[in-house]
């Protein structure tokens, strides 16, 4: 099993919500508050599911989203 | 910034100040430059024997100002030549030309074809997103027939290039098409391009969605990715299709993949004999 | 010689210079002179919009705003960058969540705050007509131009199919302000 | 060919941008063939035309760059089209040899340089009037040219068109210097009846003609018309009457280098245009053109009230250079203040030819790349004066 | 002159004053030239309905001023977008371009794709002699790898271009190589080009005796054509040939012909859509 | 790198084509890199170029034309070598874009243009100077440019090294303006002890500055090389000190455009040279520059053979303009003939700043494209004295 | 069988050899005599022998050369 | 000032302008200041090419030919073209099968004529090397420059293997008029 930490950059993101439709597990959705910056942020709805493949983060044109995973012991 | 909070590809490459990207939201030429970062840092190739050279348009943006290497960022079209001028002068140095479907198949064109022509060793990444995207949605010579844009109201009478064709009738040592959505196997390309001792081009399809995607009436970024998936066809695969079956298709892999010396070498190889 | 200078400022994206454009056009309808002028970032990109609008009754002769009657600001950095380009006892219209009037404010500006984003999303689910939203409200406040130009000029710029929108939006910016006029908030 | 332009235009109020009204105005004028390679502040020229020509039998097309686009414009010529490209200072750097070509050859078109920021790619969307002397020397070796400067969305129309009639009139290219304010500005402005405005059609030469010549005339050759027999032989080498290249004698340069100056030299009174205003008793004249002149106009206005007297000569055309217009200015006040964009480019010229007669003093903007602020320039006045 | 003595396709389409070639002794660029005239006097082709364009190089004075028609000699490598114009302008002229390998292989290079790209109903004939001709004799993109030039006193080391399939890769509708040797196919070839509705392109080795010929040891013009002669194979039989088989050889015959809409006849159909 | 030029070249007498001296200085200046588009009459400096580099471990490339030619030239400067390319007319039209971005990159390199024959194609193996203009306006926008008038085969070879020592001390674009005459013309002439030649190099910045700046310095900021570690960001945008893009506010164009101006006023001393002869008492003075400058010569020393008092003031520095020389001659003087090979360029400079000071005159060959002969000058100044 | 009559033009003819070369039945020589033009102009030694295949026609570059041919009765 | 001024010129191909460079650095050898130039027809075909050499003790100002000592003419156009050039008194050496000076000869003009094409094409097979006859004749005929350093010159100056041929074609023409110096034919 992994842990895993996922990170979004809420100064790099433009909100254009790739990874929110490219995670395979919905891990994310859409703000329904517009930020500072006139941008409507992804926010983490299943944390939990994510499985760390990283699709959100190669998929995003701002390297505004990190996965951190460590593998932890069961 | 928050630094805790900062891509690892940003912190070990991104020039100081150069985070954000200078894109529309969801364009696909940031995933082009993540997928560049994650290459060099696979293969731990030393940023400061890289050379970035680009043009002008949103795509020639890329390395500039964002990697934090000896950055060219040059007039339209002309990268390839400032690039040749730069590998043959140091052929030591790494060099990757970053440029646009406007840059470098409608105004650069000639500087392709001879840059093939020459296998001089340099990669090149084209991204294409099959408009003018800087200047605001113009027809592109990759622009696909009937398509709108500003400037075909009625649609685009002309033909659009097979540039991996092209640049492969050139004389390239190394030709490859993928799209935003392979984001790794567009990693493996890049990577391979970087080691090359040739010409390398690699042909990025990439969302518009400001432009391009105004016209084709798709503006989610991630609509286009899965488009994208759906419409690409292995060349191998693709080999054994009908150009009917084609139509609409966006053929990828790589299309050449040889060994012929480069000129940069070819050169060195000159200069040693006459000066022994 | 009657002379009106209006800025429009806010992120790329957000439709400032369309704005401008609009409310230029609503004027000339109006049988004013106008001049419009826009300013944005790179080519296409673009981090920050300005619309300049002039109009007059004469013929104008520098095209620019010298000193703003009105400003509408539908970000942070056009409110500061802006907002001193706006005369005494000018109107500064501001999207309210998106700007933070606090510190910046000179003597005599009167200020008034719109939610347009929050309208447009709530309304029409489409943050992107918070300008007209804006428009509304600063032709209620002020009556630089009339609101059948308005409808009219945005008949004539939008694309097919989000006419209307826009000009429910504007009516909508324009009701949520109409009550206001003649008692704007002043500087505090 | 008709225009057709009645089709697709209304008399009466526009409000439009200037690069919408430079569209227009091609079409007015019966530009038939636009080609044009994208570019930042041009654009809008360029999508109006892609939109407009294609009702009135005319041509768009995008080329692959600035080289090809004025080159098909020239082709189209000589194919009988009144043809117009647009582009902004790159693009205005890469035409000028076909430009050249133009000019060697005779051949009317309209260039229209939307001026940016420069140098290089400097900043595209900003104005500037860095291009004036490229405009005539921007091409290798010596010739003459036109050039326009737009003040308003208005003019953008109406010099359109009169940078075809001048065109058509002289077998010349001719440029219409915009810049970004100009060319993005939008401005309310009259559209008359349209066949009130004066459009120039081009002479051909009479068929019958057997020693024909149509080049380096004494005054302007009629123009031949590929595809009726003419046999045209149209080159960028040095010719004779004839078109023939010859590349051996400097005789023929002499003559091919002379002809040409003459043609616009001849006419130039016809050519050159500028508008004055309170300059009969001013003692300080404002000399600007193009964007600038608004500011210019505007401080003129002002100044008058509180008593400063200030004139102002603003050149509409730049080349050929309004030299007599000039002296007559600088004899009238014994002091010129030059107003442009740039580091000082009219200024040189506003010194060469009357620097005997009057102080030249030259006022850049504060900020270049911006236009003058009115506040800025009265302080300048206050100061000299 | 005694009309007596001259060639009646002379009498027949020469400019009056120019039956005097502008080439160099045995240079290629005149028997091209002859070839052109009897093509068209075959077709019975109306010359004041054709127009012919050219660019800077001896090549490009194949038709200037020798043929008695409307002829456009232009800038270094931009005939072909000259002609664009013209052709676009009234699609009822047939137009010609005649050109240089340095004229179109070289600084034209861009023109050229983007001519068979849009598949522009032009004949292009390039007469490639691997050289700069009209300069003096300066290596070219066409020269071959290995020759000494005035500019590649060591040899070259670059590697030339195979200018039929560059062009074909962009999307010509009618691609041919033949040499000044093979006159009769040349003809025949110019003749399917002539009435061609789409982007066509002949390639013709050509023998430049007075530079190439210097450098490479064979200054005699007629040795060079039964050199080309001897090198030449047909592409059908160059099909079955392996790689190092045809090094040095020249493969000539028809390498395309397709039928596709030509964008001058496309923007006529517009027009009259538009204008109904 | 040393230039290794000890290899190649002896000193004492030589009979060299104007061009091959070019080659020749070139090499002995240090140049590592030459790439070139053939064109007439510039052809034998890429000839000589191209047997002489490899023997010095530099790079001979042909492009594939004139704007790759520059373009290469400037990625090779960058890489850390002396780069050259030449050219002429049409082609310094071509190179026009990337000599802007040279200029605004602070790129140092050297062009030489034979100037030919034109306008447009013109006739090529013939002599003219019509170009001048062109080296400082032929790019878009505003810029300054340092442009150097070789008089013989001698100045071909000396002034292309003092090119490069230009080029590299000022960070910028050099323009040899030579001409076919004296790039065809073969002379006799003294190649000193290679260690008695200045040669000047690139300053390189500290490694240890963290806050790097390499451009739009007050003086000449010190030039990164790629490939050491500095992470140079190079564009032709609008840039800050630290060559980072802004282009939002014209504030940035200001600053690059006065900058770069600045870094050439300032050092104006340093950078013009002007020649005279018998100026003292001359009551008329001969103004040229270049292979005019021959006849000049001649005529002075005949004319003061037949006691005619005339001196000579020969331009070597055509940009920046030698206007302090200029104005110093025509006060001494109160006459200046000026002598150029066009319809007039330089005579413009003259008049905008010496018209107050002195009659200026223009005297263009009897025919374009040809040198003045000797006894056309001495009739026009009997006629004027 | 054919008449035939060799045309050749001295004043577009600059000697370049072609037709000498490639004529098949060698009707032709080079000349001895430098002509005023400073050319060596093709001399016809062998005039019966020629079969108007017209290969010396269509090869030479300066349209100086061109074959009359009549069929004649046997 | 001694000032030795002459010109070659002949057809393109029959190599003037080498002849003009091989004069000029053989009177460089022979330690005089040389300019030399050179004209020719458009780029590389040229129908006539011109070389102007002018020889003189000191630094030379004008470098053009003003009026000739010498021409050497080996074509008729070039004969016609620039025989009003030499100098009264002057010299003027003919290709005699190429050249019919019966018309255009001015007075007091020394004629030689020199049968250089028929000498090149007969001794050596190369009508080419008629430019070295030429030049041995007019060496012989006026002692411009030494026939040592002429033969240095060409050595220095044609390619590799054609340095012999060319060395004793210039002996052929230096012998055909050796005979003939002071006795040189008048102007008819
Ligand atoms: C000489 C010149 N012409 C035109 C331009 C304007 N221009 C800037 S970017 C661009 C095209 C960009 O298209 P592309 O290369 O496809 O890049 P994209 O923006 O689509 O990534 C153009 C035409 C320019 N900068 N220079
Ligand atoms: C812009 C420009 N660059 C260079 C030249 C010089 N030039 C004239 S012809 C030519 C090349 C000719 O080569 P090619 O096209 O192969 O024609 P060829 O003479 O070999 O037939 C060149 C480079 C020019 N005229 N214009
Ligand atoms: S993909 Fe990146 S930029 Fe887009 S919404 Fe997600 S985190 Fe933000
Ligand atoms: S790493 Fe994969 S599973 Fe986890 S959030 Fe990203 S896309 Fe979803
Ligand atoms: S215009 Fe298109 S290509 Fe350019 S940054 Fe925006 S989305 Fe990307
Ligand atoms: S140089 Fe070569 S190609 Fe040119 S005319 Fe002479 S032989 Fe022909
Ligand atoms: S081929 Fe023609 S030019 Fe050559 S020798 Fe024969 S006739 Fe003369
Ligand atoms: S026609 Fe044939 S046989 Fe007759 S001369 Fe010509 S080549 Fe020889
Ligand atoms: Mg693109
Ligand atoms: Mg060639």
């Amino acid at each position: 099993m992994k842990k895993v930490r996922i990170h979004i950059n809420e100064d790099l993101c433009k909100g254009c919500g790739i990874c929110i439709s490219l995670c395979p597990n919905k891990v994310f959705a859409k703000s329904e508050e517009i930020s500072s910056k006139g941008v409507f942020l992804p926010v983490i709805i299943h944390g939990d599911k994510c499985i760390a493949c990283r699709i959100c983060e190669e998929h995003c044109p701002d390297l505004a989203i990190f996965i951190e995973a460590q593998d932890v012991e069961k | 910034m928050d630094q805790k909070h900062v891509h690892p590809l940003l912190v070990k490459y991104a020039r100081i100040g150069a985070y954000k990207q200078p894109h529309c939201p969801g364009c696909g030429n940031g995933i082009v430059a993540q997928c560049m970062l994650r290459a060099i840092d696979e293969l731990k190739l030393d940023m400061d024997k890289i050379v970035f050279a680009s043009g002008i348009g949103c795509s020639s943006w890329i390395p500039s100002p964002l990697f934090n290497a000896d950055v060219l960022h040059t007039t339209h079209g002309r990268s390839l030549a400032f690039a040749t001028g730069v590998k043959l002068s140091n052929p030591e140095l790494r060099v990757v030309v970053f440029t646009g479907d406007g840059d470098s198949a409608a105004i650069g064109g000639n500087h392709l074809i001879q840059a093939a022509r020459k296998n001089i060793e340099i990669l090149t990444v084209l991204v294409n997103n099959r408009i003018y995207g800087m200047t605001g949605g113009q027809v592109a010579p990759t622009t696909p027939h009937g398509v709108k844009t500003k400037t075909t109201p009625y649609g685009n009478l002309e033909y659009p290039f097979d540039l991996c064709k092209l640049v492969e009738a050139a004389g390239a040592s190394y030709v490859a098409r993928w799209t935003t959505f392979h984001t790794r196997q567009l990693v493996s390309s890049m990577k391979k391009g970087l080691l090359k001792k040739g010409f390398s081009f690699i042909e990025v399809i990439s969302q518009c969605p400001v432009q391009y995607g105004t016209f084709v009436g798709i503006r989610d970024p991630a609509e286009m990715l899965h488009i994208f998936r759906k419409i690409s066809v292995p060349f191998e695969k693709a080999k054994n299709m009908s150009r009917e079956e084609l139509e609409g298709k966006i053929v990828i892999g790589e299309f050449v993949d040889i060994e012929r010396t480069g000129l940069a070498e070819a050169y060195q190889r000159l200069l040693e004999m006459m000066n022994l | 010689m009657t002379r009106t200078e209006i800025i429009i400022g806010g992120f790329g994206g957000q439709g400032s210079v369309l704005a401008g454009v609009i409310l230029g056009r609503a004027a000339a309808y109006d049988g004013k002179k106008v001049a419009q002028s826009r300013s944005y970032g790179a080519e296409a990109r673009g981090g920050a919009a300005r619309s300049e609008v002039v109009i007059a009754d004469e013929e104008i002769d520098y095209p620019l705003v010298i000193t703003a009657d009105y400003l509408v600001a539908m970000s942070q950095p056009a409110f500061e960058r802006y907002v001193s380009k706006v005369k005494a006892s000018g109107l500064v219209v501001i999207e309210e969540d998106l700007v933070r009037p606090e510190r910046k404010l000179p003597e005599n500006l009167k200020l008034v705050k719109v939610p347009a984003t929050k309208i447009a999303s709530r309304e029409f689910g489409r943050p992107m007509v918070a300008n007209m939203v804006m428009l509304g409200a600063l032709a209620a406040l002020t009556g630089v131009v009339t609101i059948d130009s308005l409808i009219k000029s945005i008949r004539a710029s939008v694309s097919k199919g989000m006419e209307e929108i826009n000009v429910a939006a504007l009516k909508k910016g324009q009701e949520y302000t109409s009550a206001m006029v003649g008692g704007v908030h002043e500087t505090s | 060919m008709s225009s057709g332009a009645n089709k697709i235009i209304e008399p009466g109020t526009h409000f439009l941008m200037g690069n919408e009204a430079c569209a227009l105005g091609a079409v007015v004028a019966g530009c038939k063939f636009f080609a044009f390679y994208p570019i930042t502040p041009a654009n809008e020229i360029a999508e109006y035309m892609s939109v407009l020509l294609p009702k009135v039998k005319g041509i768009y097309i995008q080329m692959e760059d600035e080289i090809s686009s004025i080159a098909s414009v020239i082709g189209a010529s000589w194919a009988g089209r009144k043809a117009m490209t647009a582009t902004s200072g790159p693009g205005f750097t890469l035409m000028q040899e076909n430009i050249g070509y133009a000019v060697a050859t005779e051949t009317p078109c309209v260039i229209v340089d939307v001026q940016r920021c420069g140098p290089s790619t400097g900043t595209p969307p900003l104005p500037m009037q860095g291009d004036v002397y490229q405009a005539k020397y921007g091409s290798h070796s010596e010739y003459p040219i036109i050039a326009l400067a737009p003040s308003s969305v208005k003019e953008m129309f109406t010099l359109t068109i009169e940078s075809f009639n001048l065109a058509e009139k002289y077998r010349t290219p001719v440029i219409l210097l915009s810049d970004a304010l100009v060319g993005h500005l939008m401005e309310t402005f009259e559209i008359p009846d349209l066949s009130q405005i004066e459009i120039v059609e081009r002479k051909k030469p009479d068929k019958e003609t057997s020693d024909a010549k149509y080049f380096l005339d004494e005054d302007v050759a009629p123009m031949p018309v590929f595809g009726c027999g003419y046999k045209a032989h149209v080159t960028g080498s040095t010719h004779d009457e004839k078109g023939l290249r010859n590349v051996e004698d400097p005789v023929y340069v002499d003559k091919v280098v002379r002809a040409l100056h003459r043609k616009i030299e001849k006419h130039k009174e016809n050519i050159v245009k500028v508008e004055t205003k309170f300059l009969d008793d001013a003692e300080i004249a404002l000399l600007t053109y193009g964007s600038v002149a608004r500011t210019a106009i505007h401080v003129v206005n002002q100044a008058r009230k509180t008593g400063i007297k200030v004139g102002i000569i603003r050149l509409i055309t730049l080349w050929p250079f309004p030299d007599v217009q000039v002296q007559s200015a600088a004899r009238k006040t014994g002091r010129i203040v030059v107003m442009e964009n740039n580091l000082g480019q009219v200024v040189n010229k506003v010194s060469e030819v009357a620097a005997k007669y009057a102080d030249v003093k030259f006022l850049p903007p504060r900020i270049i790349g911006s236009l003058h602020e009115p506040e800025y320039v009265i302080n300048f006045l206050k100061e000299v004066y």
